[in-house]
C-alpha cells in the first residue's frame, strides 16, 4: 500500500476543470508550468481528458450551467480521484458565493457527488485569487509530502 | 526553409535554465504581493467596519447572546486588503503569505470571539465589550449612555423631552 | 548462436529511459528544468496501479491488438539484432514485416474505440501510415539490398547517391514513422481532444504509450542497423556501435521536434508522398543507369 | 474637444422623430417613443456610419412604473456617445427589434428579453438567456427578484441539434484549446467544417444583479475586476470611470495616468498569453514556453506596481491605492527594455516556424465587409482591416497625452490577428515609457464625495480584445443598473464565418485567434432550445 501511495505521489496528472472561473487562476496554472515554475518537476502533468487523470484542478464557483458537465467530467476519473479546489472562487465561492446562477464552491459541489454516490478520495484547498503559481507548487508539494501544512484553524478570545 | 527556427536552441542556450526551485529557493515574490491579513485580537473591537467593506465577505460577524464572533475565511478572500484601509483601530495587517494550501477546509478559517455587554435597562444583549470601551475612550461625554441600548436610548431621550414639557416624569426607577 | 533474451528485455526497458531523456532535453531546450530522468516509468506504473475504467464493450480487443503490437514489436526487435550481428537481409524482412504488423495493429486500435477523436485520430493515422509505412519499407529494404553489397568499395559515384539517397529517404521516413511533431497529427491534442488515447484510462493507456515508444524504438534500428552494417559491417561489435549510436539519434529527433511546429493533416501526407516517390524513382533510375552501364 | 454641429444632427433627430436629446459631456441622451425606435437607429448606425455598443434593459418600475430600453451607439469620429432611450410599459414591456438593421443587436436583446422580461417584436425570439430549465417567468434582473434565488438545478446538458448528412464533432464545453467551458459544435464532411453552432456561457454568474443588490459603490471595483482574469482591470477601470463620468467626479491625473499604465501592462501580458497559447495549438510547444516566459516579466511587474499578478485590484471610483515611486518607475523602466528585446528576438523565430507560418496564413479569413456588418471589436477589426482604437478615437485615461499607432492588418487571417498584437505589444512599451515620462504630480485618490442618484455614465475602454463598454445608472450607495458588454460578445458571432469551409485542424487556432475572452461574454447563458416550466411567484418570496 504505501508503495503504491509513493508511486501514485511520483506522477500526479491532472485535469483542469473551469467551472465559470474569471480565468485569473486558469492562466496562473498553466504559468506553473512555464520555465519559470514549471510544475513538471514534480510528475505533474497537465492532460486532457479526465480518463487520464488523477487530480482535478477545479477553478470557478461552479455555475448552475456547468454543474452536469462537471459532475460528468469527475465521474469519468478513475479512482483514486483527488479533487484541488483552486482559488476564493472554488474553496468558498468566491465573491460571488450566493448569487442565482452559482452553487457556491466545492462543498456544495461535494455534496451533491455524495448524494450521486459518486467517491471523492481527497480534496485539496488552495485559497487565493487568483492563486500564484506558487501556491499551486506548494499544494502539489503538501501533496507530496515535502513541506508541511502551514495554515490551520486560529481561535482568539477577544476579552 | 530558412534556418532561422534554429535559433531557439540558441536563445535557450543562452537563457540556460531560469526555473525557481521553489519549495527549495525564495519564490518570485516581490515586497508588495498582497497575501493573507492577520487580525490582531489584542486590537479587534468588533465594529464591523471591515464586514461591511469586505466585497466577497469573507469576513463575517456572527451574533449570538452572549458574544460576537469576527469570523475571516481565508478561503473566500479576494486579498484586496480593503479591511486593512477601513479599520479603525488598525488590528488588521497584510502579510505576503500565501502557503493556505491545506486538506481540511475548517482548517481556512480565523475566529475572533468578543463578548458582549448587555444593555443596562432592558438587558438585551449590545455592542462587544471593546466597543464600549472604545466608545467611552473617544468621546467620554457620551460616558452613561455608552452602556444603554439604541431603542432605550430613544426612549429615555422621548421621556425626558415629554418630562421636561409636561412637567412629571414618567421615567420610574 | 547468440542468446539474446537479455537483450530483448533490455530493448523493452530503453524506450523508456530514452523517452525520460526526450522529456528532459526538450525541458532544456524551453529554457527549464524538467521532470526526473525516471518520470516516463513512474507514469507508466501509476497507470497500471489506478482502478481503469472499463466503458468501452470493445476494451477487450483493444488489449489485444495493443498486446499483440507490443509483442510483435519486440520480435521485429529481435531479428532487428540478428540482422545487426550477422547481416542477413532475410533477417531484416522478417523485422520490417513484423514491424508492418506492430504499426497495423496499433493503428487500428483507435478506430475499435466508438468515440469521434479516436475515429479522427485514428483515420489520420491510417492515411499518413499508408504513405509513410509503404515509403518506410520500401527504402529500408533497398537499402538493406544495398548494404549487403560491400558497395562502398565500388567507386562508381552513381552508386553513392544511389545509396545516400535511399539513406535519406530511409531516415525521414523513421522519423515520421516515430510520430512526433510535424508528424504526430494523429495524437494532435489540440485539435481532437487528446487525440486517439482520449477514451482509455489505466493500464490500457500504459499499455498504449508503452506500444508507441517500443515503436519510436524500433524505427531508430531499423534505419541504424543497415547504416552501421553498411559503413562498419555486420559483427558483435557492428551490433554495439548500433547500441551506441541509439540515444544519439533518439536525442536529434528529439531536438528536430522541438524547433518544429506541428503539420496540417491534409498537407502532410501529401507532401511527404511527394518527397517519396521523387526521392526512391531516382534511387531506383540510378541502380538501373548503373546496373546497365 | 466635442465639436456642436456634431450634435446638432442628433438633437435634430429627435425632434423630428418626436422626442427629446440632452448632451451632457461626451454623450448625446435620446429620449423617443418606442414607434421611431427602427428608424431612428436606422438613421445612426447606417446613415451617420456610428459603431453600435450593445442594447441594456432597466426596470425603472420603482421609479416611474416603466421599463426602459436604451441603445448605446459610439460616433467614433466625432468621439461622442449615442444613447436611444425609449420607455416601455411597466406592465407587458414590448419594444420594436432593431436587428433588422442592427444585425448586432441580436444578442443583447435576447438578453434583455430572458433577464428583464421585455418582448421584441419584428424578429424571431428565442430563449437565449438561462439554463434550460430555469422557470420562465423569474427575470432575475427584475427589481422585485432576489439576487440570492436559487431554483433547485436540474442536471441536464443539452445538444443543439443533429445532423443526418455530417459528422458531428464536439468541440467543448472541457477541450484543450479552450481553456473556458464553452461548447462548439462542428458539423464535418471529412475534415472540412461546413457549419458551427456555438452554444457558450457557462461563466454566468450573475455579475449585474449581484452589484445593483449586494454590493456598494466601491465593492462593484473588485467584482468588475473579477468579470474576467485576463482584462479584469480594464473592466474596474471602465466602471469607475462610467460612475466618475456620471457623477461629474474631476479624478486626479495622477491616478488617470496609473490607470493608463496598468492597463497597457495588462494589455501586454493578454497579448503575450494569447500569443503562447496559439503556438502551442499550432504544436509549437517551444514558442509556448519561451513566450511565457518572457511574459512572467511582465506579472512581476504588474505585482511590482499593483501588489498582485493578476486581478490588481487598486482601482476605486475616485482614483486609485496605490501610487508609482521612482524606484518603481526605473525598475519598470528596465524591465520594459529588457522585455521588448527578448520579444523582439524570439516573436521572430517563432514566426519563421514553417507549420506556424504556412498554418496561420490564409486560414480563418474574415473579409472587410463581414467584420463591419457584425462591427466586431479589436484586433480581429484591426487585421480585417477595420480602423478603430477607443483608446485613440474615444479618448480616456490619460491616452490623450501620448501619441501611439494603432496596427491595421487587411488580410483578415490568423496570421494578421496574431501580428495586430504582435505590434501591438511593442506599441504598448512605448505608450508606457510615455506615460512614466509625462508622469504628473499630485494626489491618486479623491476622497469624500457623494454620487447623486438617477445620473447615467457611458465609458467605452478598449481591452487587448476589443472596446469594452459600461453602462451605468447610479443609485442609493450602489448602482440602480450596470450593464457590461466585453469584446468577444461582439467577436464570437464572426466565428461561424471564419470556421465556415476551413480544415478541422485549423478550427482551434481559428477559434483562439479571436482571443476568446468567455468569462467577460458570459454574464448570461444562452440555450437555443429550453425546456421551459413555471413556477409560482409566491416561491420566490423566502
Amino acid at each position: 500500500m504505501s508503495i503504491k501511495s509513493s508511486i501514485l505521489k511520483r506522477s500526479i496528472w491532472v485535469f483542469h476543470l473551469n467551472t465559470g472561473s474569471c480565468n485569473a487562476c486558469d492562466i496562473e496554472i498553466l504559468d506553473a508550468l512555464t520555465p519559470f515554475h514549471d510544475a513538471e518537476r514534480f510528475g505533474v502533468k497537465l492532460v486532457v481528458s479526465p480518463r487520464h487523470a488523477d487530480a482535478m484542478l477545479l477553478t470557478g464557483p461552479v455555475t448552475a450551467e456547468a454543474l452536469p458537465k462537471v459532475i460528468n467530467a469527475i465521474e469519468a476519473m478513475p479512482r483514486p480521484r483527488m479533487i484541488i479546489a483552486l482559488g476564493s472562487c472554488g474553496c468558498g465561492g468566491g465573491i460571488w458565493h450566493d448569487t442565482y446562477s452559482t452553487i457556491g464552491g466545492v462543498n456544495k459541489l461535494l455534496e451533491i457527488l455524495k448524494e450521486r454516490g459518486i467517491v471523492v478520495d481527497a480534496v485539496y484547498y488552495v485559497p487565493g485569487c487568483p492563486i500564484r503559481p506558487e501556491a499551486l507548487l506548494y499544494a502539489v508539494a503538501s501533496i507530496k509530502g515535502i513541506v508541511s501544512k502551514k495554515r490551520e484553524m486560529k481561535i482568539y478570545k477577544a476579552e | 526553409m530558412s534556418h532561422k527556427p534554429l535559433k531557439l536552441i540558441i536563445i535557450a542556450g543562452s537563457k540556460g535554465r531560469v526555473t525557481v526551485k521553489y519549495p527549495y529557493q525564495e519564490p518570485l515574490i516581490t515586497p508588495e504581493f498582497r497575501g493573507e491579513i492577520e487580525i490582531d485580537p489584542a486590537k479587534c473591537i468588533g465594529c464591523g467596519a471591515c464586514v461591511k467593506a469586505c466585497p466577497p465577505n469573507a469576513l463575517e460577524l456572527l451574533e449570538s447572546e452572549k458574544e460576537v464572533i469576527l469570523r475571516y475565511f481565508v478561503g473566500r478572500c479576494i486579498f484586496c486588503w480593503r479591511c486593512i484601509d477601513v479599520c479603525p483601530v488598525n488590528a488588521i495587517k497584510g502579510t505576503r503569505n500565501f502557503e493556505l494550501a491545506t486538506d481540511k477546509h475548517t482548517d481556512l478559517y480565523t475566529l475572533v470571539v468578543h463578548t458582549r455587554t448587555t444593555c443596562e435597562i432592558c438587558g438585551k444583549p449590545f455592542e462587544t465589550t471593546r466597543m464600549q470601551r472604545y466608545i467611552a475612550e473617544k468621546s467620554p461625554v457620551t460616558e452613561e449612555y455608552a452602556s444603554i441600548c439604541p431603542d432605550c436610548r430613544k426612549r429615555l431621550l422621548a421621556e425626558t423631552v415629554s418630562a421636561r414639557r409636561v412637567g412629571i416624569s414618567e421615567h420610574k426607577e | 548462436m547468440y542468446t539474446l533474451t537479455p537483450l530483448i528485455v533490455l530493448y523493452a526497458i530503453i524506450p523508456v529511459i530514452l523517452d525520460g531523456v526526450e522529456r528532459k532535453l526538450k525541458a532544456a531546450l524551453q529554457s527549464r528544468i524538467g521532470p526526473p530522468v525516471a518520470q516516463t516509468i513512474y507514469d507508466l506504473l501509476k497507470l497500471v496501479l489506478v482502478k481503469e475504467i472499463k466503458t468501452q464493450p470493445t476494451i477487450l480487443y483493444v488489449y489485444l491488438s495493443l498486446t499483440s503490437s507490443i509483442v510483435t514489436g519486440l520480435a521485429s526487435l529481435y531479428y532487428i539484432t540478428l540482422y545487426a550481428l550477422r547481416g542477413d537481409q532475410v533477417d531484416m524482412f522478417y523485422a520490417l514485416a513484423l514491424f508492418a504488423i506492430t504499426t497495423s495493429t496499433h493503428t487500428v486500435t483507435p478506430l475499435i474505440v466508438p468515440n469521434p477523436y479516436s475515429f479522427i485520430g485514428g483515420i489520420r493515422e491510417v492515411v499518413l501510415g499508408v504513405v509513410n509505412e509503404a515509403a518506410l519499407i520500401t527504402s529500408i529494404s533497398l537499402y538493406t539490398i544495398m548494404a549487403q553489397r560491400s558497395v562502398l568499395k565500388s567507386t562508381q559515384w552513381v552508386t553513392i547517391i544511389a545509396v545516400a539517397l535511399v539513406a535519406l529517404t530511409a531516415f525521414i521516413a523513421s522519423y515520421v514513422a516515430s510520430s512526433r511533431v510535424p508528424f504526430d497529427i494523429a495524437e494532435a491534442e489540440p485539435e481532437v481532444a487528446s487525440g486517439i488515447f482520449v477514451e482509455f484510462s489505466g493500464s490500457v493507456l500504459a499499455l498504449n504509450i508503452y506500444s508507441l515508444l517500443l515503436r519510436r524504438l524500433i524505427v531508430k534500428l531499423l534505419v541504424l542497423a543497415p547504416t552501421v552494417g553498411l559503413l562498419y559491417g555486420f559483427s558483435l561489435t557492428g551490433l554495439l556501435v548500433v547500441l551506441l549510436l541509439l540515444p544519439a539519434t533518439w536525442v536529434t529527433y528529439a531536438t528536430v521536434a522541438v524547433i518544429l511546429g506541428r503539420s496540417r493533416v491534409d498537407v502532410a501526407p501529401l507532401t511527404l508522398a511527394k518527397i517519396y516517390i521523387a526521392l526512391i524513382l531516382i534511387s531506383i533510375t540510378v541502380l538501373l543507369v548503373q546496373a546497365y552501364a | 474637444m466635442l465639436n456642436l454641429e456634431e450634435t446638432t444632427k442628433y438633437i435634430e433627430l429627435a425632434s423630428k422623430s418626436g422626442g427629446q436629446a440632452k448632451i451632457e459631456g461626451d454623450t448625446v441622451f435620446i429620449t423617443i417613443p418606442p414607434d421611431r425606435l427602427v428608424d431612428v437607429a436606422d438613421t445612426i448606425f447606417n446613415k451617420y456610419n456610428t459603431s453600435f455598443r450593445v442594447c441594456a434593459g432597466v426596470d425603472e418600475r420603482p421609479l416611474n412604473g416603466h421599463f426602459s430600453l436604451v441603445h448605446l451607439f459610439t460616433d467614433d469620429k466625432a468621439g461622442l456617445y449615442v444613447a436611444v432611450k425609449t420607455y416601455l410599459s411597466g406592465e407587458s414591456p414590448v419594444a420594436p427589434s432593431i436587428t433588422s438593421v442592427v444585425p448586432a443587436a441580436d444578442w443583447c436583446e435576447m438578453e434583455a428579453r430572458d433577464l428583464l422580461g421585455i418582448e421584441f417584436t419584428g424578429r424571431e425570439t428565442y430563449r437565449l438567456v438561462l439554463p434550460p430549465w430555469w422557470p420562465s417567468n423569474l427575470y432575475p434582473l427584475r427589481k422585485e427578484t432576489p439576487y440570492n434565488y436559487r431554483p433547485e438545478p436540474r442536471l441536464e446538458s443539452e445538444k443543439l441539434g443533429y445532423s443526418r448528412e455530417y459528422g458531428v464533432i464536439p468541440l467543448g464545453p472541457y477541450h484543450p484549446a479552450l481553456h473556458e467551458p464553452e461548447y462548439f459544435e462542428l458539423y464535418v464532411e471529412g475534415e472540412r467544417v461546413v457549419d458551427v453552432k456555438y452554444r457558450g456561457f457557462h461563466v454566468h454568474r450573475g455579475v449585474e444583479k449581484l452589484a445593483e443588490s449586494r454590493m456598494s459603490y466601491q465593492q462593484v471595483n473588485f467584482l468588475a475586476e473579477r468579470i474576467c482574469g485576463i482584462c479584469g482591470f480594464v473592466h474596474s477601470t471602465c466602471y469607475a470611470l462610467a460612475v466618475e463620468k456620471a457623477a461629474k467626479l474631476d479624478v486626479p491625473e495622477r491616478a488617470q495616468f496609473i490607470r493608463s499604465i496598468v492597463l497597457e501592462v495588462e494589455r501586454i501580458h493578454s497579448h503575450l498569453l494569447l500569443l503562447g497559447v496559439a503556438f502551442h495549438l499550432l504544436g509549437y510547444d517551444a514558442g509556448f514556453m519561451h513566450i511565457w516566459r518572457i511574459r512572467e516579466r511582465v506579472m512581476q511587474l504588474a505585482e511590482l506596481l499593483t501588489g498582485s499578478r493578476k486581478t490588481y485590484g487598486i482601482n476605486l471610483v475616485g482614483g486609485v491605492r496605490r501610487d508609482v515611486n521612482e524606484e518603481k518607475k526605473q525598475k519598470t523602466l528596465e524591465a520594459l527594455r529588457e522585455l521588448g528585446r527578448e520579444f523582439k528576438n524570439f516573436i521572430e523565430v517563432a514566426i519563421s516556424v514553417p507549420q506556424v507560418k504556412k498554418r496561420l496564413t490564409r486560414s480563418g479569413v474574415l473579409p472587410r465587409e463581414e467584420a463591419v456588418k457584425l462591427s466586431v471589436e479589436g484586433p480581429v477589426a484591426r487585421a480585417s482591416g477595420v480602423n478603430k482604437d477607443a483608446r485613440r478615437d474615444l479618448p480616456y485615461a490619460a491616452y490623450k497625452y501620448v501619441s501611439f499607432k494603432v496596427p491595421v492588418y487587411t488580410e483578415g487571417d490568423n496570421l494578421a490577428r496574431v501580428l495586430v498584437r504582435v505590434d501591438e505589444v511593442f506599441e504598448s512599451i512605448s505608450i508606457i515609457e510615455q506615460l512614466l515620462d509625462k508622469l504628473p504630480g499630485g494626489s491618486i485618490l479623491l476622497t469624500d464625495f457623494e454620487i447623486p442618484e438617477g445620473r447615467v455614465g457611458v465609458q467605452v475602454v478598449e481591452a487587448p480584445r476589443g472596446g469594452d463598454i459600461h453602462y451605468v445608472v447610479t443609485g442609493k450607495g450602489a448602482p440602480y443598473r450596470w450593464r457590461v458588454r466585453a469584446p468577444t460578445y461582439a467577436n464570437i458571432p464572426a466565428l461561424r464565418v471564419m470556421l465556415r469551409d476551413q480544415p478541422l485542424a485549423d478550427a482551434p487556432i481559428t477559434i483562439a485567434s479571436i482571443d476568446p475572452c468567455f468569462s467577460c461574454t458570459d454574464r448570461v447563458v444562452v440555450v437555443r432550445d429550453g425546456r421551459i416550466e413555471e413556477i409560482k411567484l409566491t416561491q420566490l418570496v423566502k
